[in-house]
């Protein structure tokens, strides 16, 4: 038996990034997804937005290079490509809500086989919670992708027959990167694409709170 | 500009990118726009029309045009070419015109057919395509023609309308310059309604009198994103002087 | 007993110019109202708004100066004044619907007694009338005077009880400007405040078709 | 810029309106903000916050201030001075933010109340006051605590919720430049929020790295058009660093 392997949140990002189109405009959204940026496969061009107001954002910037006027969502000082824009903040969001977007990755608390994503609030956490513009992106996004691990620290399943953490919106999640499967969200309901090295599509089931289809031919999860 | 610019090594891919924006010529641009195809105009008094899109479509034969426009042309200028010729069977425009005489004339006769919207609102209702809301409420027009068969409702006080979005296929639109990723400008007034059109169709068509290369548009002066646009031809100017 | 004089259009004109507090920002309507910026009163400076994206516009373009890509609602080349700015057709909008104009001028075809507005239309004219930008314009600016012919060709009063034009706005217009009379609009009905040169307050109630208020103290229209 | 400038000679009355909106300081700008005010605050992720004005606006002693803003400041920084020093009683928010401990507090104790918004529905909400919108319906938060106590309405087959517009009493923004008439200009992402508030308030008050001659900008170049602006300093930038 082969050992089972549990993707790095840089896999995750890894495995995510290929399914970007070239030429794509991305919304990364906190965490695993965060990570994408840097993990292009070579060949792929994604122009990448920030709700701030940056369409084509770049790289961060170097020590010396920081300029505070030209951040990322995250507060992170970053730089722009070729072919950048700059605008304010309700025209960024024109860009999100209005379906302008080809591709947003967010991170995830629970998706539901429904394709309902939880991912701002986690009940009873301390603090006012916030929402920041995950609410827009999820409700306009042409593709929205999930990454996220598996299960909690705890081992319960994040993928669930219905959220119990609080909604960021209904319906909106068209496919799930965990690490341990590339799993995608059908009007039928959830089916299984992709399983991690060492992993059979049981063992992903038992880690799964709701049921998924096995396609014919189970792919292993590329990580590069 | 003190930005950070990162050094690309991809320049194929971009150019990859690049070539399925652009066209090389206006009758290419336009082949596949449908019968029956909803498209925006852009244009205002005489500036920023996107003439040689019109005229292309007026060769390629598309009918059953449903029209959004704030005028109807002049003549046989701007929107007037494709009145004459009998491509629109509907029109939503502020102000169709006293010279859009091919129009008026389908229109006295019937075999055109028009809504008559307030130019702030049908501004707003296709930026409200554009932004992914699904109606607004508008104080403009209470009372009036305009209201008719609109849902009225009173807010803190205040009489509105729900007015709904004004999507359409194609946006034909008038730029001066495009780089070659789709960011554009404008020239002083001749903006007017094209960064809306651009923003509110599913497939925006832009003729431009410049391509530049990509990073030669300063990213403070992009006036139309580039994730807006999705066709861009260079073309003549052509005003219509009439 | 005196003359009694009908002002010229660029009386009427210069008079409604009268009205506009210095500094303001303000639109001008096809017609009459277009004449104002020519007869701005010394020492009165007004930033003139076109709804096509203009702040600041000048004068007209002189011979050979004329160029086509900065043209006024009418299409007539115009210039700008420094400090101008352009912007697109649904920011133009956003400051007539939203309150910023401080004045806004506009021709009239009538106005009620409760400040109707009709001035898109003529019943029975031929052609698809056209609205352009007056709706907006009405419904949301501060102050909006109607600079018009106080009666019809036929002699016909267009300051009437109710409109039976179709109607621009309701309850929009604060001030009338006429060739014979400038009038008020309040939340109690019309109020008479000057009169042309030669004329009673009675005079001028006969071609009005709504009552109005006299004022203790009945003012000439001053021309200049 | 083939621009026809006219040449105006009334220098002294651009100048006599030019002192109604240019003040010396900051403390001057906001001595009449009144208890109870309801104020916009521009501003995202340390760039293009109008810490002066925040500043000065704490010296002043204004109390009981309903806020809007994207976040709820970071320790002593930006928003959080006013938090500390309890002046704010609601903030309407779309992430009040982790690094916001004198607003958590003040949440958690009950001493603050909070209307939490997703950010593009509090950009389009503030945007629909300052275009004269009485409401809209939005597809966004519909099933989530966001749409609790909304209408919600089927249009076109897809589920809306009624947005209604955000006003303001003030607008406290941040720019780089003005020119002596209002109108601005912002620099890279710290646009965020500033062009939108500076709309959407009776009274907009400004603070900027600069103060340049009417004229100095290109009129194509304004970013926000001076009939937006009522008040403007120049104050030496303050970049909160927590």
């Amino acid at each position: 038996m082969r050992d089972k392997v549990r993707l790095t949140r840089e896999q995750i990002a890894k495995r995510a990034a290929l399914e970007l189109p070239d030429g794509a405009y991305v919304n990364l959204g906190w965490g695993i997804p965060n990570l994408i940026a840097d993990h292009l496969p070579p060949g792929i061009t994604a122009y990448f937005h920030s709700e701030n107001g940056i369409l084509g954002m770049g790289r961060r910037a170097k020590a010396g290079e920081e300029d505070y006027d030209l951040v990322d969502a995250m507060k992170v000082p970053v730089t722009v490509v070729p072919g950048a824009s700059f605008f304010h903040q309700a025209d960024a969001h024109l860009m999100t809500r209005g379906g302008h977007l080809d591709v947003a990755v967010l991170g995830g608390f629970q998706v539901s086989e429904k394709g309902d994503l939880a991912n701002w609030k986690i009940p009873g956490a301390k603090g006012s919670g916030g929402i920041g513009g995950a609410m827009d992106i999820a409700a306009g996004a042409k593709t929205l992708i999930v990454c996220m691990e598996h299960t909690t620290k705890e081992g319960a399943p994040k993928i669930v027959r219905e959220c119990t953490y609080p909604l960021t919106a209904l319906s909106c999640v068209d496919s799930i990167v965990t690490d341990l499967a590339v799993i995608d969200v059908h009007d039928a309901g959830l089916a299984l694409r992709e399983v991690a090295p060492g992993w059979t599509a049981t063992e992903i089931q038992e880690l799964t709170g709701a049921r998924f289809e096995i396609p014919t031919r189970l792919l292993e999860m590329r990580l590069s | 500009m003190n930005v950070n610019i990162r050094r690309l090594n991809r320049g194929q891919l971009f150019e990859r990118r690049m070539k399925h924006k652009i066209y090389r010529d206006v009758d290419a641009i336009v082949a596949d726009v449908p019968d029956g195809a909803r498209i925006m105009f852009g244009g205002f008094g005489g500036a920023g029309f996107p003439n040689n899109l019109i005229q292309a479509l007026a060769r390629r034969g598309t009918k059953g045009i449903v029209a959004i426009s704030n005028n109807c042309g002049t003549h046989d200028g701007e929107l007037g070419l494709l009145f004459k010729l009998d491509r629109i069977r509907h029109v939503i425009a502020s102000f169709p015109g006293p010279h859009a005489t091919h129009f008026q004339e389908r229109f006295a006769a019937g075999s055109v057919t028009l809504e008559l919207v307030p130019q702030g609102i049908l501004c707003e209702r296709m930026r409200a395509a554009a932004a992914g809301l699904l109606g607004f409420y508008s104080p403009v027009g209470v009372g009036t023609e305009v209201a008719a068969g609109k849902e009225e409702r009173l807010i803190d006080g205040r009489r509105g309308i729900l007015e709904m979005p004004i999507h359409a296929d194609f946006a034909f639109i008038k730029a001066q310059k495009a780089d070659e990723l789709g960011n554009l400008t404008y020239r002083l007034a001749a903006q007017n309604f094209n960064p809306i059109m651009a923003t509110a169709a599913k497939t925006t068509i832009v003729e431009v009198e410049e391509i530049v290369p990509v990073g030669s548009i300063d990213p403070q002066s992009v006036m139309t994103p580039a994730i807006f646009v999705h066709r861009i031809v260079q073309a003549k100017g052509v005003r219509y002087a009439g």
